[in-house]
């Protein structure tokens, strides 16, 4: 066991899986040498050499175009995308190809990969170093998606996503990249994907969330408590496929949900939840379902911190779903 | 280096031997003859689509000759003469055609989509362009592996306009893949001519971009297109990275089944590629060598047809894929909502047959 | 009054409106000589010339970059993307670029476009020629989105969204093209955005749907009616930002909502229909609402009618939301 | 051209005034100052980031100085400098520095992404190479609608790398848009080398792939700068269509304030661009020509920092846009769901304020 923050774990995953998958290469922008604009893959060149951790030119579309290849041939490529913000010159290769290679082909091109990206706000970013983009590709069939909250976790999801016969979006919270801080053992371990985990118990509301505002629920939550309110906070780490039992379970228990996330509120993944716990519990909800998210805007500067959806924001809306 | 009248210039002859061309010649007129029956099968509702080769056979089949057996092959989607020539077996090929069970697509693509690992062949995809990029990876990942292995990809010359064009040689070059870029230039991207595609001179040239040495090579002609096709591999092996190729040659059909080529060209643009038939001008040198005649040519469409027609029967009267194949291979294993899913397609009624 | 199928009826309204303001030109792949691989185009490279009705090489990103740039130049470029499958390759400029320029320009750099494209299913195309991807671009801040029916509205609805001044996405349904015919007035009409039409009135269930689905759902209501079940059945013409007021409504009278549409489940429009009336009419629903959608696959060949959601498949759904 | 003395190589003297020379060198001396100055700003945690123009301020500022008023500039993210000299106000400037409520941009945006219709100047965006294909359906039109019209657009070697660039080339190639590309090749993106980003020769064949004429200039050499893209932007009113132009220069700091270039580069390596100091040169220059000597450097450094100066303050001072602003411009009118929206955020508590 050992302190280390999310970038350190990251790392320490990416190192650990290297050295005993000979398959696994990292590549992107960036990612060599300097070891990420992040650091999160420093050190890595420096041990396993140019032809496992690849300097690429500046293309999104190149590296994950490239990355399916490898996969193809039988490699486990890691890509690392330095904003989830630029991810988009690659959306054809992921959302076409990647996504759908083991369908179309009957099974016999599996993609075994990960793509690894920083998300979300607060960092002072603007419209192109926060977006949270999860939904554009929980939507797409035959992805999995993953945001990890802790050091923790990260490291276990990450090997388990490495481990994953299928191609897994894993996006890391930037904002928490170094603040969030917490025991990480030393060795192999994996923290199964679609297995949600329960960070605060309680009896009165289900709050669902994932990535940074985790943190801002448990801080939300707590201040509630204060008025006598027991908010139970899941953190979902994967976001698809969702752990529905636990979150199906916990409404039944609870009879409320609020749903936190970064991403704009159209189209976000809150939508998707409340209608699965509609399909799944509906009639143990004694309260309309609530979203506290990112507004409708593209991301802003200035202002990012009345945009998120941080504490300030989320207890409000649990005192008023109680008197739903 | 085939001449129009079916003699050889003798200065890049790739010395096949009078088999070889035998074999790649029956390989040519098969997929023709193929070609012809599917655009009739489409045209009966017997199948959805079809997406042809007619013109195009001695760079395709030309360039999939050169490569070794255990070389890989990326394709487009016109390319299944190539297929066949790799291993692809007709049956196969022609159950991917009616999507039946049989399939190992699983009837999941439209007709022309299928895949053959086994053949060391990729999966076909409509997305244009996207397996350059791809087959660009999978070489690079065996040079990493330190495999001796050659990539080759298809495309077309509409398809260098894409992102993924650009992409693909500009990391085969930085990385040195052994790849070989083998572009179709047909004339034409559906309704588009190549003059409206780029303003440069030749789409060999584009290589300068990338530092990838490109060269220009009569597609019609089978001995240029092996020769030259060969040369490509053997620098790939050679570690000398990759090549981009442009083959000449002229999309003789339509697009596809779904075009009609009347629209936008004139009928007379495609009279002198008629003589330049690629197939013509093989079967003349066969014949100069006295290896080809009329009876052998009667036999070999007899042949041709007759497994044709029993592929068809027996693809045809092939089931649709099961139902709950529908959801398999999304994921490996099926994930709840899947298992819900496919539960509750199959609790349900089944939807009306016809289209 | 001339009875039109939509295809005509999308053509007229790019005739009339390239003749009433020069600054609109279309530009895509095969959109002149030949008229667009639907015909929709035709006759328009004859009428207005190469420089107004362009053929492009081979690049959606280069047709919706260009586009972009000439929109803000102050043209009103009315880009075709050939299917909107292939439409990602152009994603980056959408997303990134056309959806975000008003604002991050605080209003300098607006963008007047509409980018035309056909969507949807049961035309046996398979994984690429056959999918419905507006939630990709609902979820996008800063852009419209609109799915006609019908050859009346297409024409009216294309002509209010080319004068739209926000860029707007516009899905043309391909399996009804020539299927669904109507009357369509000859002249200048517009049917404004961001209100639905009530296709069907009922009292008992409220039906959303849009695009081809809509004459699925209509066929159910006609189905169920016979069972005393009546069925209100809404085609929301604007998907985004969508006629809340008329769904609302709708729902407080029927107390039941069942959500038709094409593209996959998870992430699709549904959720997000589901959400916003759980918001504002949680406690008028008597029943948990119900989605009949695409399943959570790539778009299917063989089986493509038992992947789309039929008017068989609604029936059940219309029937199971009334015992709720 | 400009000899690293200052003196002039005669034959491509682009015939500039030496009044027109001050005016560039002090718009050059201008930007170096203030990205310094910005970069002090940003290590007090006055402002979030910066993006500076080290080195390249010839190429940057003299390319803006050859086209017309009435032509357009697209840019990447470091030419503030050509922005300034396009008449960009320096407040206006440092106001998006600080995304205050006088920001045009309405503090959206981070520091160094702004905007300035009234200078023909286009929008600040983080995307690499968007700007690419947007300037040449910018310059498209303007060819439609048979404007005398120029449009230029700025890049960096590693954007080259870009679907973008790919397209907008292309597409400039095969419509003959009257388009200046300008790529300012410093050696690096981020970390990364040029050699890692293409295998070519240079970037200025790469138009050889599209069709379009290539030149590679000195880009620390203002006279070449301004000589070479007066005869590229010439080519375009002309009607004879794009150019690129490899501008050879060097990003002597760190890619912005979020970089240390000691990670990833020796410091001898910039050595010998010091001493090809594009201002220095100009400096010798004017300097022989009697034009220039220590006191005017020091008055016109001296009002360069009281401007700044007095623009921070300025700026430091404003409060931060409204709250309500947030909603504005996503659309042209507010919709219902932004209506409820902010009437949610104006009801509600406030955020805390630290980050
Ligand atoms: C990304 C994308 N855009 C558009 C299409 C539609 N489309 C299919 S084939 C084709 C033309 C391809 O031309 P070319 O690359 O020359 O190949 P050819 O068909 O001539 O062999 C087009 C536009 C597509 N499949 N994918
Ligand atoms: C699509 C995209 N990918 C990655 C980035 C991150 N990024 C910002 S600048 C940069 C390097 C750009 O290099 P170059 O084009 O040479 O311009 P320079 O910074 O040297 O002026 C990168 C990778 C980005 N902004 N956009
Ligand atoms: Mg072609
Ligand atoms: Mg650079």
């Amino acid at each position: 066991m050992s302190q280390m923050n999310m970038v350190q774990a990251i790392n320490d995953a990416l190192r650990l899986e290297m050295q005993r998958d000979p398959r696994v290469v990292i590549l992107g922008e960036d990612v060599g040498k300097v070891g990420g604009v992040f650091r999160v893959t420093a050190g890595l060149f420096d041990e396993f050499g140019d032809d496992r951790v690849i300097d690429t030119p500046l293309s999104e579309g190149g590296i994950i175009g490239a990355a399916v290849g490898m996969a193809l041939y039988g490699m486990v490529p890691v890509p690392e995308i330095q904003f989830s913000d630029f991810i988009f010159p690659a959306y054809d290769q992921i959302v076409s190809e990647l996504a759908k290679y083991r369908y179309r082909s009957g099974g016999e091109y599996p993609c075994n990969m990960v793509i690894r990206t920083p998300v979300g706000g607060g960092i002072r970013g603007g419209h192109y170093h926060s977006q949270h983009p999860e939904s554009l590709f929980i939507h797409v069939a035959g992805l999995k998606v993953v945001c990890p909250s802790n050091p923790y976790d990260a490291k276990g999801l990450l090997l388990a996503s490495i481990r994953d016969p299928d191609p897994v979006l894993f996006f890391e919270p930037k904002r928490i990249y170094r603040a969030a801080k917490g025991d990480v053992p030393e060795g192999d371990y994996t923290v199964p994907l679609s297995q949600a985990a329960i960070s605060r118990e309680g009896s009165d509301v289900t709050v669902l969330t994932y990535g940074a505002m985790l943190y801002e629920c448990l801080d939300a939550a707590e201040r509630v408590a204060e008025q006598g309110v027991q908010a139970e906070v899941i953190d979902l780490r994967t976001l698809w496929p969702v752990d529905i039992d636990t979150i199906v379970a916990s409404v039944k228990k609870t009879g409320r949900l609020v749903v936190v996330h970064e991403a704009p509120k159209t189209g976000g993944f809150a939508g998707e939840l409340i209608s699965l716990v509609c399909e799944k519990a509906f009639y143990h909800l004694q309260a309309a379902p609530v979203r506290v998210t990112g507004f409708d805007t593209p991301f802003p500067y200035t202002l990012e911190m009345e945009y998120l959806p941080l504490s300030h924001r989320i207890v409000p809306a649990l005192l008023g779903v109680m008197k739903g | 280096m085939l001449r129009e009248d079916g003699t050889l210039a003798p200065e890049y002859d790739p010395q096949l031997s009078t088999d070889e061309v035998l074999r790649i010649y029956r390989q040519m007129v098969q997929t023709r003859i193929i070609d012809e029956r599917l655009v009739t099968l489409q045209r009966q509702g017997r199948i959805g689509f079809h997406i042809g080769s007619l013109g195009e056979e001695a760079a395709i089949i030309g360039s999939a000759y050169a490569m070794r057996e255990e070389d890989w092959l990326f394709p487009c989607y016109r390319e299944f003469g190539a297929a066949l020539l790799r291993g692809l077996p007709l049956q196969r090929y022609i159950d991917n055609m009616f999507g039946n069970a049989n399939d190992p697509v699983k009837g999941r693509q439209m007709p022309d989509h299928y895949t053959c690992r086994e053949a060391h062949w990729g999966s076909v995809s409509s997305p244009i362009g996207t397996q350059m990029t791809q087959a660009v990876g999978f070489a690079w990942a065996a040079k990493i592996e330190k495999k001796q292995l050659a990539t080759l990809v298809y495309f077309g010359d509409g398809s260098t306009s894409s992102n993924e064009f650009h992409n693909a040689m500009n990391f085969a070059g930085v990385f040195r893949t052994p790849c070989v870029f083998f572009c179709r230039n047909n004339g034409w991207a559906i309704s588009v001519p190549v003059e409206r595609q780029t303003a440069s001179q030749t789409f060999a040239e584009k290589g300068i971009a990338y530092g990838v040495p490109g060269v220009r090579v009569d597609g019609n002609d089978l001995f240029a297109v092996v020769g030259v096709t060969r040369r490509a591999a053997e620098r790939c092996l050679a570690g000398e990275g990759p090549t981009l190729i442009e083959a000449l040659t002229y999309r003789m059909g339509g697009h596809s089944t779904s075009d009609d080529p009347n629209r936008y060209r004139a009928a007379d643009e495609v009279k002198p590629w008629v003589e330049r038939d690629p197939i013509e001008r093989v079967r003349r040198y066969l014949e100069l060598a006295g290896a080809w005649d009329g009876d052998r040519e009667e036999a070999l469409r007899e042949a041709v047809d007759q497994e044709f027609r029993e592929a068809v029967k027996l693809a045809e009267s092939t089931p649709a894929p099961e139902l709950s194949t529908l959801f398999d291979d999304v994921y490996r294993d099926l994930p709840w909502h899947l298992a819900e899913q496919r539960q509750e397609l199959l609790a349900g009624p089944r939807a009306p047959k016809a289209h």
